[in-house]
């Protein structure tokens, strides 16, 4: 097999054009010495500095937090490194955020931690890093600590990107999914599947046109609103990510021991989702997602939740899905054509295009 | 979708639903003979709520679910060959040969490659002229013109970089061994619609006369199956035995002349192993001897590999109706989606991946 | 098996011969086609895809008989009755 | 070139033999389903579980701190994977952990993700987690909250970590390197080089016998000991890490705009270490260590520093190795065999052995 | 270690040091022909003790700085395709080329393997036969008995995957081309302890003579540099010309004959271009012809790859003394070890790398 | 150039031929080293070795002369005028 001999080879479908004689990441550039300050000075924090970060040390020193912490963790390994509506940037900073904020903790500092390729042109790094910088703007966290390896070339993908986020826990805390009770309510916050089909269609090369857009974004400002209106009747939210909106949804009845049951005609699609999926033989349930979240809300409170979503742009098209049921046979049930509940499978694996 | 979400129109199933329960006086075996139409009647519930009035049975349809255990050695081991990139259908990607699957061999170092179309492993092969590489050609009558026209685009192209292993296998042969079969009870056919779509139907009437059973050519969607299957109850019920097309949007009583006429050329008439069932006379298609140059198993000389077939797995009894998935002793225990212990287990289209995934885990 | 989506020809890019192809839509996503086994289809009509290539046209008419059959159902109300005569006139 | 075909192929340098049939990571350990939540039960919680990890949120929800924070990430991209002394396992904890406790913090909580190649072996798996847990156990630190992510055949390396580590900060915080004076005493805690020589004897196979070993450990005690004994002593301190001393030298030089000379003779330097560095040519004061700080002390501190270091058997061989003078016309000197004082240069990539 | 830590004993070295500044009466000129001298002398802050006594100037013993850049854009070309791995020492791995070092090569997809040994080179080859091993033989005679040896055990093993580019360069013909050029100012010389390690120093005998300078045979730690500094200082003051030899205890007049007769075996003299210095007349070793199935320049016909020489790097004058490194126009602004414009500034071998290493930015 | 680095021969391994190879020790670090140029050396002895081959054998008593030499000065105080004598005897 042919294999990349030229720095412009990966998959970036990145619209900046790197010239030939592009400067690149090279293994010296994570070695500790001169020229790893030179790459956090003039490409790391060039993008991201802030109070904190400048300091360069060990671990940053932060202020006291008042009330009990939430901390998290994700690597972003995502092929291609741009996809039609995010990047990995943007994915890894919103990733992080979105999961201190369903959690129920105010999102308030990040770590980044970056392992390069070697080869890796610096001209799309520094626009990842501004992406970065976008997000975190958009979202307020400061970026307070980092660290940047880079590995031979062959050895990496381009670039993977961990952000590890702490955040402060805000009263009233979401219980969470061993609390979930009969006849609560689960609602969607928007059309479901967006980011696993853009990231799979433009991946495999499929040759659909336009691409479908990732939902990639954050989820901060629909959980707030959320929780100033109806704290208290939340019981838990879940960003969809990997797995999809089926693979929350089973977990949740794993932690609850209760049945969840949703209907297929309640759950919003996007025409692009649907016709991709239909296509390629794919459950929208099973794409991930990564600006869509799911809700559950004590029973009744599942209008007052979709009309908070609906206030704003992000969530404009929120839904009821389903409600929770005692346990039956199966854990998730999904109601399609005809009248019975038939069971939601959980994804096994990721999901692969087919023709049979 | 235009010519999908009106074929899911819930009212109207019911309407075809009540249609059926009505009709119904006695206990009928149907059998849909595509494991697309299994899917579909367990994804919308059909199977359910028939329960009690016909009993449908799954048929040989699932082209991975019989693809030939040797077939899937054969693309493992050349697709860890440095030189070679195997191209498939998703599809075929987790279905256990003596030795794992594609996706085992991929995870210990081959290099596969998903195409969503046969042409698209032409374009690969043409931009990457070093590489060798191979297109696992799978499917019934429905997939073998896509197959086909990809021989004819690399003929084109003069590559020399493009094999396939042709595992195309024929459908009406195999309903004829399970009617033939002293086990059988099925009692009307629900024929698969899209691979009449490309062959046509004229060729069961032979078979309805000959077997006296009901077949009608069904779609895949709730009203199309409700359609099919009550169209066959009102056969059985007036115990006449004929052959109707309830697909005719799609399907034509010829099929497609152009799609039958590229099969023709590229592919003849063979025996083949299907896994389960063993060798089916005229079973499956070949290479016509003219193209040879891209057969993959002269190419790339097979040696004879040892297959260790799995013989703890219950497919033919499954895919000949004289089981349902759940009555398989291994069913949900030792064979999972996980961990298939047979094909049936794996593609979204087997029975019992079907049977599990829509958690039908008892017999009816 | 053989998953047949249904898509509407928006524009030919080569009407004869083994690289014959055509721009599809299904719900706003385009992808290119090959034609070769439905070279007739022309710009609008339906046609039914399968790994990549075209296998049918719809129909459109053949496509509304399941309804207009329901619906004289409807109207006369003892639709029953009339299914039988009406379906079997397709084999 | 021939690549890897079979799941035994990494440079593993593993005492675990991989039985021919073993079970490896899968992408779809990968996918956030079924495989996903039995990797995570089955691997990762039984070697890693406590009260916060089990929870499996999306964020841990950690009790409140009373102290300001401290917060570091490190991604930890070693080959091979085990290495004399220590494994990728116990460096992602050291690493971590370290860089709080130089830091002037208590470390309390980790995050852990893991960045595996398909087909990785999960016995190697599991021995890794066990040395993550043991080592974790040896910190008392708790890992709250982790992420897996598996990517395809060819796009890693068998596995990358990443730990981010959340600490209280105790008064007194060492004030850091701007703030170091003249006449300023610098330690170091232990022989330099040994991490940096550990692993490029057995990465390069250089068929160097025994291979000298890593000293990947904590630094807990030591730091703990120096800062209750002689604790407004202290300036700074600093896990020398890639680039070595040198590189430490050289980013406090520039902290504090002041020249940090130290003596050759003073330094201490394994025997082995000391052997092969002559053998390819390498510099100690440049090789990586993992369990080994430098430290600054004001003035006079440094005879009791060296003392307390010596009084646990991790920093049995402390040495005094220089002092901190004003600006001279190079940052960082040292003298070696005569009386004058030479420019110790700053590393530039990673040591590369040379027969010149 | 033994044989290493004696000879760098400070209050030896002091004493060295004090005598040799007692006895010279004038400015003398001295030059070090091994760039590991040169390291040596800056490293141990030797240099910047004698300034102002004894003047030392760096001679062309740098094999990395002199290797023809050509010679790197080779290696840099085949380790580029995919059936090669290009085996070095780590010291070639920054020497810039006309398009980047082996580094930038690397990170832009090329194979490079660091091996310490050439014979672990030919061990690459035996246990991959499947890939092409090229190594890169530079340095000068002390390093020709390895890779001639590398040749013998490839051609024992009948190794079809291994060869090299030879690119080994000869110390006396450089010597000699330096002291008959009309700037040259050397007065006496500290020949290279290894070289004569393998080479004896006999040759010398009829250079000292032809050109009356001093010439002895000297080691590299620094009481064996201060030991020939005072050596050559007392032949100055004495208006003495004699060959000696200070590195006794490692050099026999003779040098080693099975190193030599190996040497002999495999390569023979042949002009060579060295970087900076042009074509220097029997300047290097070739492989005989009898080997020449491991000259990977026939192997993988070299095209004729157009070399950009930078001509802004003053790396002759450097090497032949006329200036010092930071007397070059370029040395700590455009040139540095980061990013450096000739060879001088890679390896912590090169003159201008020391100089900048060691700190020593002024000239004395 | 030419790192040479003294090293203790603790084993030899084979002492004939292209193959020739003796294990060495430098400072409790030991490394296969070819030996085909100095298959004369004993175990005990140092050789100077470079890129993996020994080159040269080291002479113990040439390895002293230098501290004698200067032991001597050492002894008469005025050991500037002795000096010449002693070094001028080896070329
Ligand atoms: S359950 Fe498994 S073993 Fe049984 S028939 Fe189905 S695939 Fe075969
Ligand atoms: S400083 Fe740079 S450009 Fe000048 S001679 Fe040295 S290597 Fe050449
Ligand atoms: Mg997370
Ligand atoms: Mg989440
Ligand atoms: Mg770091
Ligand atoms: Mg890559
Ligand atoms: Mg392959
Ligand atoms: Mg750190
Ligand atoms: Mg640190
Ligand atoms: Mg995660
Ligand atoms: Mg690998
Ligand atoms: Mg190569």
């Amino acid at each position: 097999m042919s294999s990349n001999n030229n720095p412009a080879s990966w998959q970036l479908n990145c619209p900046v054009s790197i010239p030939a004689n592009a400067e690149y990441v090279t293994l010296a550039h994570g070695e500790g010495g001169r020229l790893s300050r030179k790459l956090i000075q003039e490409h790391i924090l060039a993008s991201l500095n802030n109070e904190y970060l400048i300091a360069l040390n060990d671990a940053a020193q932060l202020p006291k937090i008042e009330g009990p912490l939430a901390l998290t963790t994700d690597s972003f390994v995502v092929s291609p490194l741009f996809f039609p509506g995010g990047d990995i940037g943007s994915l890894a900073i919103f990733g992080t955020v979105n999961d201190l904020a369903v959690s129920g903790a105010k999102p308030l500092w990040l770590t980044l931690s970056l392992i390069l390729e070697e080869g890796f042109p610096l001209a799309i790094l520094d626009r990842i890093l501004e992406s970065i910088a976008r997000a975190a703007r958009e979202t307020c966290i400061k970026i307070v600590a980092g660290d940047t390896k880079v590995v031979p070339r062959g050895v990496a993908d381009g670039l993977f990107i961990n952000t590890a986020g702490v955040g402060e826990l805000i009263t009233p805390i979401p219980p969470g999914p061993a609390t979930l009770q009969v006849d609560d309510e689960l609602i969607i916050s928007g059309p479901i599947g967006r980011h696993g089909i853009a990231v799979l269609a433009t991946r495999e090369e499929l040759g659909l046109e336009p691409l479908p857009l990732s939902d990639c974004g954050s989820l901060l400002q629909s959980v707030e609103l959320l929780r100033s209106g109806i704290g208290n009747q939340v019981r838990c939210l879940r960003d969809a990510t990997r797995g999809g909106v089926a693979a929350v949804l089973h977990e949740w009845a794993e932690a609850s021991e209760l049945t969840l049951s949703i209907e297929e005609r309640n759950v919003p699609v996007s025409p692009e989702v649907r016709g991709v999926c239909e296509l390629l033989g794919l459950d929208p349930l099973h794409m991930a997602n990564e600006g869509t979240m799911v809700i559950a809300v004590k029973p009744g409170a599942g209008t007052a939740a979709v009309e908070i979503l609906k206030s704003i742009p992000e969530t404009a098209t929120a839904q009821q899905i389903g409600i929770v049921k005692s346990r039956g046979i199966v854990p998730v049930t999904i109601r399609r054509t005809l009248d019975s509940e038939q069971p939601l499978d959980d994804p096994l694996g990721s999901p692969l295009p087919r023709i049979c | 979708m235009k010519y999908l979400d009106e074929y899911r129109d819930p009212k109207t199933a019911q309407l075809l639903l009540d249609e059926i329960r009505r009709i119904t006086t006695r206990h009928w075996t149907l059998m849909e003979v595509c494991g697309g139409q299994t899917h579909s009647l367990l994804r919308h519930g059909i199977a359910v709520e028939l329960e009690g009035t016909v009993e449908l049975i799954h048929g040989p349809g699932c082209p991975v679910c019989v693809t030939d255990q040797a077939a899937i050695d054969f693309a493992c081991q050349l697709a860890q060959r440095e030189e070679i990139v195997l191209a498939s259908f998703g599809d075929m990607l987790r279905v256990p040969g003596s030795h794992g699957s594609l996706l085992d061999a991929q995870a210990t170092g081959a290099h596969i490659q998903i195409v969503y179309s046969p042409s698209d492993a032409v374009e690969l092969a043409r931009k990457q002229p070093e590489t060798q590489f191979v297109f696992f050609a799978v499917g019934f009558e429905t997939t073998a013109p896509a197959t086909a026209l990809a021989i004819k685009q690399a003929a084109r192209y003069r590559l020399e970089n493009f094999s396939m292993i042709v595992s195309h296998v024929r459908v009406q042969p195999a309903m004829e061994s399970l009617v033939q079969a002293p086990e059988n009870r099925v009692q009307a056919f629900l024929a698969a619609g899209h691979v009449c779509t490309v062959m046509g139907y004229e060729s069961y009437e032979s078979f309805v006369n000959r077997y006296q059973l009901p077949v009608v050519v069904t779609g895949f969607e709730p009203l199309d199956l409700l359609d099919g299957i009550l169209a066959c109850v009102k056969q059985l019920e007036a115990n006449e035995a004929m052959l109707e097309n309830r697909y005719a949007r799609t399907v034509q009583a010829a099929g497609n002349r152009s799609a039958q006429d590229l099969v023709q050329e590229i592919y003849q008439v063979c025996d083949r192993a299907w896994r389960g069932f063993g060798t089916i006379p005229k079973g499956g298609l070949e290479l016509r001897p003219e193209w040879q140059q891209f057969d993959a198993l002269l190419r790339f000389n097979k040696p004879a590999i040892p297959v260790f077939k799995r013989d703890e797995c219950q497919s033919f009894e499954v895919m000949t109706g004289q089981i349902k998935p759940p009555e398989c002793p291994h069913f949900g225990t030792r064979c999972t989606p996980e961990s298939p212990l047979g094909a049936p287990m794996v593609s979204s289209e087997g029975a019992c991946a079907a049977y599990y995934r829509y958690g039908v885990t008892t017999t009816p | 098996m053989c998953l047949g989506i249904p898509g509407k020809v928006v524009r030919w890019i080569e009407r004869e011969g083994a690289f014959a192809q055509a721009e599809v839509e299904f719900e706003g996503i385009r992808r290119l086609v090959h034609m070769a086994c439905v070279t007739e289809a022309e710009l609008g009509d339906y046609v039914v895809v399968h790994a990549g290539i075209a296998i049918s046209r719809i129909n459109p008419i053949e496509a509304e008989r399941i309804f207009e059959t329901l619906s004289q159902w409807g109207e006369d109300e003892g639709w029953h009755t009339g299914l039988s005569q009406d379906t079997e006139a397709s084999p």
